[in-house]
């Protein structure tokens, strides 16, 4: 048991650290927000059942706080990506397509 | 120049406080009053939590005066940003998107249970009142920032707030009428780590959930329904 | 002996997102960089609490996950001109 | 909505399903069966229940069946394995020293009717690999893409929503 | 131990950051970040009651106020 949990820990840990290191490497803020939501939500869950597999009379409480993190992170990064759209944040030089602009005809319509 | 002497200045600043927190001896042996809450908190109060003990039995009367300040201050606000006669001007803003407003909705019940938990577990864990009226607060927040047509309703927030208050109130001043002081714990003390001990501390802490969520929430809603 | 190790690699991700945080050009850089920095910071937590053996603690971590949400949406709200 | 004849039976079920819903969080937090927790637990949950239950109604949550229970549990499986490709995905774009990147922003669209089930569309698009969801107006998902391998409404809809959107389907018809 | 002192060192960096900043958004996550540093350093002094209230105030109340003045007055400070 203690050692299941310190391998999804370890693997929690390491999946952080990624997410962090993302959030300098990549070019411009959608592709942060790419690296920002998905790694640190991958590892923030893993690294606290981990915890709870660890310790099994924790386990409850941990899956609480796994699910308010896996409730609350993708709408704030949601919210964070459209606020950067919305501000006028121009995409990276590498990027290839911009569909933008048929969304706004879209909106426009409707 | 300027840069240089406020640096000089900071760095003063910043020496004497290290020399005056250096001579403090963290960790070592408790001195008079600590010792005698650590030793006989839980016999005299019953609640696990001692720091608890200590904000609502032994120095329940500052308590109540921390919260005279808050409500003196909820009142400032309300006085300054009045805006229940002047004709709301319609602000242009930007709509929440539809992913933002429906979990702020899904997510609002679950936040209020969240601080409803911390202020009732206040004498077994961390938490209590003030952290738990922050939260209930932050769900308030966080519903207008997802849903802006709706807003709290002031009648009810203010009856709310006063009964937390009268709610403290009353609690003091029975203990005052059955024992000799104010604030004394006359319900059972009961079975220490359970739920209902601890005698008043539980019933103080709803009280102060309530009057302290009430009036953080009032005072965000003012602050940001204020008419231009 | 891991949880320190676990520990340190978190520390390094946190200096990682501060650095980002310093260097960001634009607002919403430093905003994804807390964003980012709270969540790691509810995983130290947690192992923090493992290490000190203490159930209770957990409530804090707790507090932080449901509330910094709350943060990051008044900055992004405030961005997009929504206040 | 729903038919008229049935309206007071929805609004007593949406009622207890949030009772219920609340009160599984609840001993999830207290994680303990003694009878003073269960009570204080009955007695909030009540209490936000009675004042709340009209928001949950709004949200068009559907009734619960044995049917619908069986493929939420799918589709958690499904969106766990999702996630876990995304994670490897992006961790091997972010190591990789010339980081093999293609971004892009592009429309997709959606068949799903209630808010609730578009929120969860869009929460999984963002859990999923590369992409995440930027925007939203009636059917159409504004979505940025790490790596972008067609520009086409159809296309892009089959290649990043349909392996949701058809549980999402059954789950909430 | 190690780490307390370099939370400390972040927590410099970050008031710092906070006082020099042009961009009063940018000011305002900076010393968002500092109450989120204060919260662990009370965590680590086994203070759990002062975290949970850094916690709760410092993330989302304080924020909201200081984001609700920036709005009533201006963003860029000369």
């Amino acid at each position: 048991m203690q050692i299941v949990g310190i391998l999804i820990t370890g693997i929690g840990v390491l999946f952080l650290l990624l997410g962090s290191y993302g959030i300098v490497r990549l070019p411009d803020v959608y592709n942060r927000l790419q690296a920002g939501t998905k790694c640190t939500t991958f590892g923030a869950l893993f690294t606290i059942i981990g915890v709870g597999i660890m310790e099994p009379s924790w386990f409850w409480k941990t899956l609480i706080i796994a699910l308010f993190i896996l409730l609350t992170n993708p709408i704030s990064n949601h919210a964070l990506g459209r606020a950067s759209r919305k501000s006028g944040i121009p995409l990276c030089d590498r990027s290839v397509v911009d569909k933008a602009s048929e969304f706004e005809q879209y909106k426009g319509k409707v | 120049m300027r840069k240089i002497i406020s640096i000089v200045l900071l760095s003063i600043i910043a020496i004497g406080i290290i020399l005056s927190i250096a001579e403090i001896p963290f960790g070592k042996p408790k001195m008079k009053v600590g010792k005698y809450y650590i030793d006989k908190g839980v016999k005299d109060t019953g609640a696990t939590n001692i720091i608890t003990s200590v904000v609502v039995n032994y120095r329940g009367f500052d308590t109540l005066g921390e919260v005279t300040v808050l409500f003196i201050a909820a009142v400032g606000v309300g006085a300054v940003l009045v805006t229940a006669e002047k004709k709301q001007k319609e602000r242009v803003t930007e709509k929440a998107s539809l992913v933002l407003s429906t979990g702020c909705r899904f997510l609002f019940p679950l936040i209020l249970l969240l601080g409803a938990y911390i202020f009732v577990n206040g004498h077994l864990t961390p938490g209590g009142g003030f952290q738990g009226g922050a939260v209930i607060a932050s769900a308030f927040l966080l519903f207008y920032m997802g849903c802006r047509w709706k807003r709290i309703n002031k009648i009810k927030a203010q009856a709310l707030e006063s009964l937390g208050g009268l709610v403290f109130i009353i609690t003091g001043l029975l203990g005052l009428i059955i024992g000799n002081y104010f604030m004394m714990n006359f319900l059972p003390k009961g079975i220490p780590n359970q739920l209902f001990s601890a005698g008043i501390i539980p019933v103080i802490y709803i009280a102060l959930g309530c009057k302290v969520g009430s009036e953080l929430a009032g005072v965000i809603d003012n602050m940001i329904e204020e008419s231009e | 002996m891991s949880e320190i190790f676990f520990l340190t690699i978190i520390g390094i991700g946190i200096v990682l997102c501060f650095f980002r945080m310093l260097k960001g050009p634009t607002a919403a850089d430093r905003a994804v960089a807390l964003d980012t920095v709270t969540t790691v910071t509810v995983a130290f937590l947690v192992i923090l609490g493992y290490v000190f053996k203490r159930y209770v603690y957990l409530d804090v971590s707790l507090v932080y996950a449901a509330l910094m949400f709350v943060g990051s949406v008044v900055i992004a709200r405030f961005l997009e001109k929504g206040i | 909505m729903a038919d008229p004849e049935s309206t007071s039976d929805n609004k007593l079920r949406s009622i207890l399903y949030m009772f219920l819903f609340l009160y599984l969080i609840w001993l999830c937090l207290s994680a303990s069966l003694h009878y003073q927790e269960l009570l204080a637990g009955i007695f909030f949950c009540l209490l936000l229940t009675i004042f709340l239950h009209r928001q949950y109604y709004s949200l068009g949550l559907p009734p619960l069946t044995i049917k619908r229970f069986v493929f939420f549990i799918i589709y958690l499986v499904v969106l766990f394995n999702e996630i876990v490709r995304a994670n490897i995905d992006v961790a091997y774009r972010v190591i990789h020293p010339k980081m093999p990147i293609k971004p892009g922003i592009i429309v997709i669209s959606t068949k799903l009717k209630q808010d609730i089930a578009k929120m969860i569309l869009a929460n999984s698009i963002t859990l999923t690999p590369g992409t995440f969801t930027l925007d939203i107006i009636e059917d159409k998902f504004l979505v940025h893409w790490i790596n972008v391998q067609t520009e086409d409404i159809e296309e892009a809809t089959r290649i990043i929503g349909e392996k949701f959107e058809k549980y999402l389907r059954v789950i909430f018809e | 131990m190690i780490i307390v002192y370099l939370l400390v060192l972040l927590m410099l960096a970050a008031a710092i950051a906070a006082s020099v900043f042009k961009d009063l958004l940018s000011a305002v996550i900076a010393a968002c970040l500092v109450s989120l540093i204060a919260a662990i350093l009370f965590y680590f002094l086994q203070a759990p009651d002062v975290a949970m209230a850094e916690a709760s105030i410092g993330a989302a109340l304080v924020t909201a106020v200081f984001i609700v003045a920036i709005k009533r007055t201006k963003r860029h400070e000369e």
